[in-house]
């Protein structure tokens, strides 16, 4: 028997089939208990590779199809511990979701948990696989789940929308991502990522090699939602039923940048590796997305909105330790990602419990009418503080560990990003916590001024069960949990040892070729760093969260902000708020032609940088 | 052959160009329909008899098919919806 | 000659996102992502095209008869189902669009201002 | 961006990433080369190994399975998705017949167009089995033979036998033969894994190249992916149909 790096893909594709042949005639109760012990079982399994993976790659050739001669003649899933985490945070968020929906969700039939278990197992096969094409398929898999789910609540005009430019612009993207496969496969008669890192090592960066990067890096950072490619990303994510917004913020996007990462350092880090500027161009789309993610994220009122945003702010800074492309910065930002996911999907329940009883979720028109829930309000200002990366949250070791990376590359100014970055996050979470939970912060001039049954029109999901005054458990504890698996992630003995040491074998290539190919599974050349300094961390997290708690006030009280102060942030804010609204106004055309001239910049910068 | 070849490939460009021209989406299902027998010609000119079946079977039959139904299907709602305005 | 298939694909790959760009009717769009999506098909099976080579299949031919790839049949046969059930569910999307806001423009489906 | 200046910005990236896309093609070898070595290798091993004669589905079943069964998932996740967002507004747009409706009938199919429909659909069928029977020997296989089935179940609609296509494929009955199909490519890939080797490893019988019972697990999986194609794309089509028609004859199918 050994199906064991199998069985978190393989079990949730059996269980959607006989969720969805057996629909009618499974009770509801059933089919919600086995999806979420389908779930919990991923999880699990999950974590077993990724125990197993510390001491050594797992390499599992699909068909017994042992490489021969160093060709791959089929395709493998390659586990190394960066690739486990995430599945295993992938399966901890649909865990948590599927619980949440227990009670709330009405489901038309079952084949709502057959599109989420499919869902999961696309996400895991994501994250496991070793071979370029099969890494495209589960691309696509958990990519038509997801647009599925995203336009699935039908009764909300706004979520089909949302859905239609999701998949129209994510399915360019993955166009995109195949083209780039096809070149590679065109210079090198290869598919497994090892294979392809061998055949391009000794060769320079010539042309095709670097269109091929452009083209995979452009298309998995549509999905990433990277500036300018991230136009899609607030309608599909905001508009989406929180049972998979969770996931879609928590993961999805991340698992865009984790796939840039794994395509570099496995294939292109050889013929690449000489590439001064490359760092620089990465940097640059790393601050334009975390501070335009910032800046929109401030703008809402809506909550789910607000979340949307918050990702992609957060996308850039975990970009930007990827991008700094040394192993302390891709551990700093793998560990920054699982905490961060972890926190957003926590937010994320407690929007859908504010969305439940309240059946709004716009800030403005919610104002005060929160106040007999204090449980919600704690849990959302633990979230913001979570996004903050204030210890003991793991997002504070994570951005320690990539603000030591950011020191040792000569780019202190990173530093700064994310003190400003949390700080604009956070604001948005706690401005609206005080509006909704205490009824700070006069009625807005857009708001209706809390109209106690104007909600129910623009966020409520529709077909809920019940309408219990308090919260049922099953919803309150997944938000719980996952801040608590958040706090744990940081907190986990030797954890930062762990952490290096994944990030060194992640971007080792000759060593990762070794074990998929040859089979040689030997852990990483064991790193011994010095303890990684964690007061100047926790000054600039701290700073962070008080900045954002001092925007937040403002906002909401901004007659006691002195006038002059006032009046020159307004005569900055007003443009820069207007502006960015404006771009974001648009529908699938833009988003494309955004795309395009993305596209476009990034490889007019790489030509420079390379020449 | 080459001259096949080169025909075929300007012959894909051409279709592929008319069916992003056509704006009547009932005119574009079949012209999108001529693309994809187009398409099926190229893989066959390609030695990959297993896609060109494929393509005809999906891109010249089964997704014009779709597209018409789903267009059908909103004349049908505009029908119903241009009664309700008229009551 | 040399790369005329390749320019072939570029064009159709920037044709069909031109169209989706000037849409003005969602299914035309969903069937210009399929002209961009087919670019895909073009190349896979060009790069693995050789010229001279019989289909990959031996039944009439021996083993070692001089063939093109097999691999980027296999993996063109996936893009083509990938392409049709996408477009599939944009047309679903597409019909639900329509039912709620009468339109299938989409200059008219723009988002709303927060 | 207004149409207009979206269409310029459009014109002007797309003029860049273009140059960009042509100048790294022109780095692939030329148009007709091809290097190798994966397709090489399987074609020169693949027939002796797998006993099958077509080496794509050799392939598509056996050595990239994998992937194969994930593009299967694609198909039922699309199906799914399609039936969610169709299903839910069938519910919401079935409306009562009132005196509308008469103007409302489809055209009548004329008696010779619906014998000749008719009259193709056994050939059709016929083909299509044979399409997915043969696909480890010729071109052909589970996928393209499945749609030919779907298409076979589509000219009964066309002959306007819709209520007999409701009677030949109703709901329930097409969405088991998804899921089987679907499920059944798992089933067979766990196959291998009780016979203690990885899974989608190919353990039944290989037989001689060129037979029909030949090449293992492959005709099943063909079989598998057969019926859940004809499952899928059937209620595909008729999850579009059936919209139409509710809307257009409200009277007849409920």
């Amino acid at each position: 028997m050994d199906l064991l790096p199998a069985l978190p893909v393989v079990l949730p594709l059996l269980v959607a089939a006989a969720l969805v042949g057996l629909a009618p005639v499974c009770p509801r109760p059933v089919a919600d208990a086995a999806a979420v012990a389908t779930a919990a079982v991923v999880t699990v399994t999950c974590l077993a590779l990724l125990a197993i993976s510390l001491d050594g790659s797992v390499v599992y050739w699909f068909g017994g199809w042992t490489p021969r001669d160093g060709i791959a003649l089929g395709a493998a899933f390659a586990v190394d511990p960066v690739g486990a985490a995430l599945a295993t945070l992938a399966g901890v968020l649909a865990t948590a979701a599927l619980t949440f929906s227990w009670r709330i969700f009405e489901a038309v039939r079952t084949l709502h948990h057959g599109l989420m278990l499919v869902f999961l197992a696309g996400l895991v096969g994501f994250c496991l696989s070793g071979d370029l094409f099969n890494m495209f398929v589960f691309y696509e898999l958990f990519s038509v789940a997801a647009y599925a789910l995203a336009g699935y609540q039908t009764t909300n005009p706004g979520s089909v929308r949302g859905a239609l430019n999701f998949a129209i612009t994510n399915s360019v993207g993955a166009i995109l991502v195949l083209a780039g496969i096809a070149l590679l496969y065109g210079r090198t008669g290869a598919l497994n990522l090892a294979q392809l890192g061998q055949t391009l090592a000794p060769g320079p960066p010539d042309r095709l090699v670097m269109v091929a990067f452009l083209l995979l890096t452009v298309g998995f950072f549509v999905k990433a939602a990277v500036v300018p490619f991230h136009f899609w990303l607030a309608d599909a994510y905001a508009l989406a039923p929180t049972v998979v917004g969770v996931l879609f913020a928590g993961v999805v996007s991340e698992l865009g940048l984790y796939a840039v990462a794994r395509v570099y350092w496995t294939v292109f880090s050889g013929p690449m590796a000489g590439v001064e500027g490359l760092r620089g161009v990465m940097l640059l789309g790393a601050v334009t997305t975390a501070l335009v993610g910032g800046v929109m994220c401030l703008l809402q009122h809506h909550l789910a909105r607000m979340l949307a945003y918050a990702t992609v702010s957060h996308v850039g800074l975990t970009l930007a330790g990827f991008a700094l492309l040394g192993p302390a910065g891709v551990g700093g930002a793998v560990l920054y990602l699982l905490a961060d996911g972890l926190v957003k999907g926590s937010l994320f329940i407690t929007v859908g419990i504010v969305d439940h009883h309240l059946h709004d979720v716009d800030e403005r028109r919610l104002r005060d009418r929160g106040r007999h829930m204090p449980w919600a309000a704690a849990l959302m200002v633990a979230g913001a503080l979570g996004l903050a990366g204030v210890p003991p949250f793991g997002t504070f070791l994570g951005k320690a560990l990539m603000e030591e990376a950011a020191l040792e590359a000569g780019t202190p100014w990173l530093i700064g990003l994310f003190v400003v970055v949390a700080a604009l996050t956070s604001a948005a979470l706690l401005r609206a916590t005080g509006r909704v939970f205490r009824g700070l912060g006069g009625p807005s001039p857009g708001g209706s001024g809390g109209g106690a049954g104007s909600g129910a029109a623009s966020g409520a999901e529709p077909g809920y069960r019940d309408h219990h005054r308090h919260a049922h458990p099953t919803q309150v504890a997944p938000a719980v949990l996952l801040l608590a698996a958040a706090v744990a992630v940081g907190l986990a003995p030797g954890i930062t040892g762990v952490v290096e040491t994944a990030a060194a074998r992640f971007t080792d290539r000759a060593g990762y070729a070794a074990a998929v190919l040859e089979g040689v599974a030997g852990p990483g050349a064991g790193v011994s760093h010095p303890p990684v300094p964690l007061a100047a961390p926790a000054f600039w997290a701290v700073l962070s969260a008080l900045l954002g708690l001092g925007l937040a006030l403002a906002a909401l009280a901004p007659q006691r902000v002195p006038g002059r102060l006032r009046d020159g942030v307004a005569r900055v804010w007003g443009p820069v708020a207007a502006t960015m609204r404006g771009l974001h106004d648009g529908g699938i055309g833009d988003s494309v032609t955004w795309l395009v001239v993305g596209m476009a910049a990034f490889g007019t910068l790489l030509a420079v940088v390379v020449r | 052959m080459i001259v096949l070849e080169v025909t075929v490939f300007l012959l894909v460009a051409a279709a592929g160009t008319a069916v992003v021209l056509t704006r009547n989406p009932v005119n574009q299902a079949i012209v999108a329909s001529f693309y994809g027998l187009v398409l099926g010609i190229m893989f066959l000119v390609y030695q990959a008899p297993d896609v060109a079946l494929s393509q005809i079977t999906v891109g010249a039959v089964a997704l014009p098919l779709m597209i018409l139904l789903a267009l059908a299907k909103v004349r049908a709602l505009e029908g119903s919806r241009r009664r309700d305005d008229d009551r | 000659m040399r790369f005329l298939p390749y320019v072939v694909a570029a064009w159709l790959l920037l044709v069909g996102l031109y169209g989706i760009v000037t849409s003005r009717n969602l299914v035309h769009a969903i069937i210009c992502l399929s002209v961009a999506q087919s670019s895909t098909y073009i190349l896979l099976l060009s790069v693995g095209f050789r010229r001279g080579g019989t289909a990959p299949i031996f039944l009439d031919v021996p083993v070692g008869t001089r063939a093109v790839d097999p691999v980027v049949g296999a993996l063109t046969l996936t893009d083509i189902v990938v392409g049709a059930t996408v477009s599939a569910l944009l047309l679903a999307l597409a019909v639900q669009a329509h039912k709620h806001h009468g339109t299938l423009d989409p200059e008219r489906l723009k988002p709303e201002r927060d | 961006m207004t149409p207009r200046l979206r269409r310029r910005v459009f014109l002007v990236a797309a003029a860049v990433a273009g140059a960009w896309l042509l100048w790294g093609l022109t780095g692939l070898p030329d148009y007709g080369v091809y290097n190798g070595p994966y397709g090489d290798v399987l074609n020169r091993v693949a027939v002796a190994e797998r006993k099958a004669t077509n080496v794509v589905a050799s392939v598509t079943f056996d050595y990239r399975g994998v992937d194969t069964m994930g593009e299967e998932y694609i198909l039922f996740a699309a199906v799914l998705g399609v039936a969610t967002l169709l299903r839910a507004q069938r519910d919401e747009t079935e409306q009562p017949p009132d005196e509308d409706a008469a103007d409302r009938h489809a055209p009548a199919t004329s008696n010779a167009v619906r014998v000749i429909g008719l009259g193709l659909v056994g050939p059709v069928v016929l083909f299509g089995m044979y399409v997915v029977a043969h696909g480890h020997l010729t071109p052909g296989g589970g996928f393209q033979g499945g749609v030919v089935l779907a298409t076979g179940a589509l000219l009964v609609y066309l002959s306007g036998e819709y209520v007999t296509l409701r009677r030949v494929s109703p709901e329930v009955l097409t969405d088991a033969a998804e899921s089987v199909g679907a499920a059944g490519y798992v089933a067979i890939g766990l196959l291998g894994v009780v016979a203690g080797a990885t899974f989608l490893t190919n353990v039944l019988p290989l037989g001689r190249p060129g037979a029909l019972l030949s090449a293992g697990t492959i005709p099943p999986i063909n079989l598998a992916v057969g019926l859940e194609v004809a499952g899928g794309f059937v209620l595909l089509l008729s999850e579009f149909l059936e919209q139409t028609l509710v809307i257009r004859r409200p009277g007849e199918v409920t």
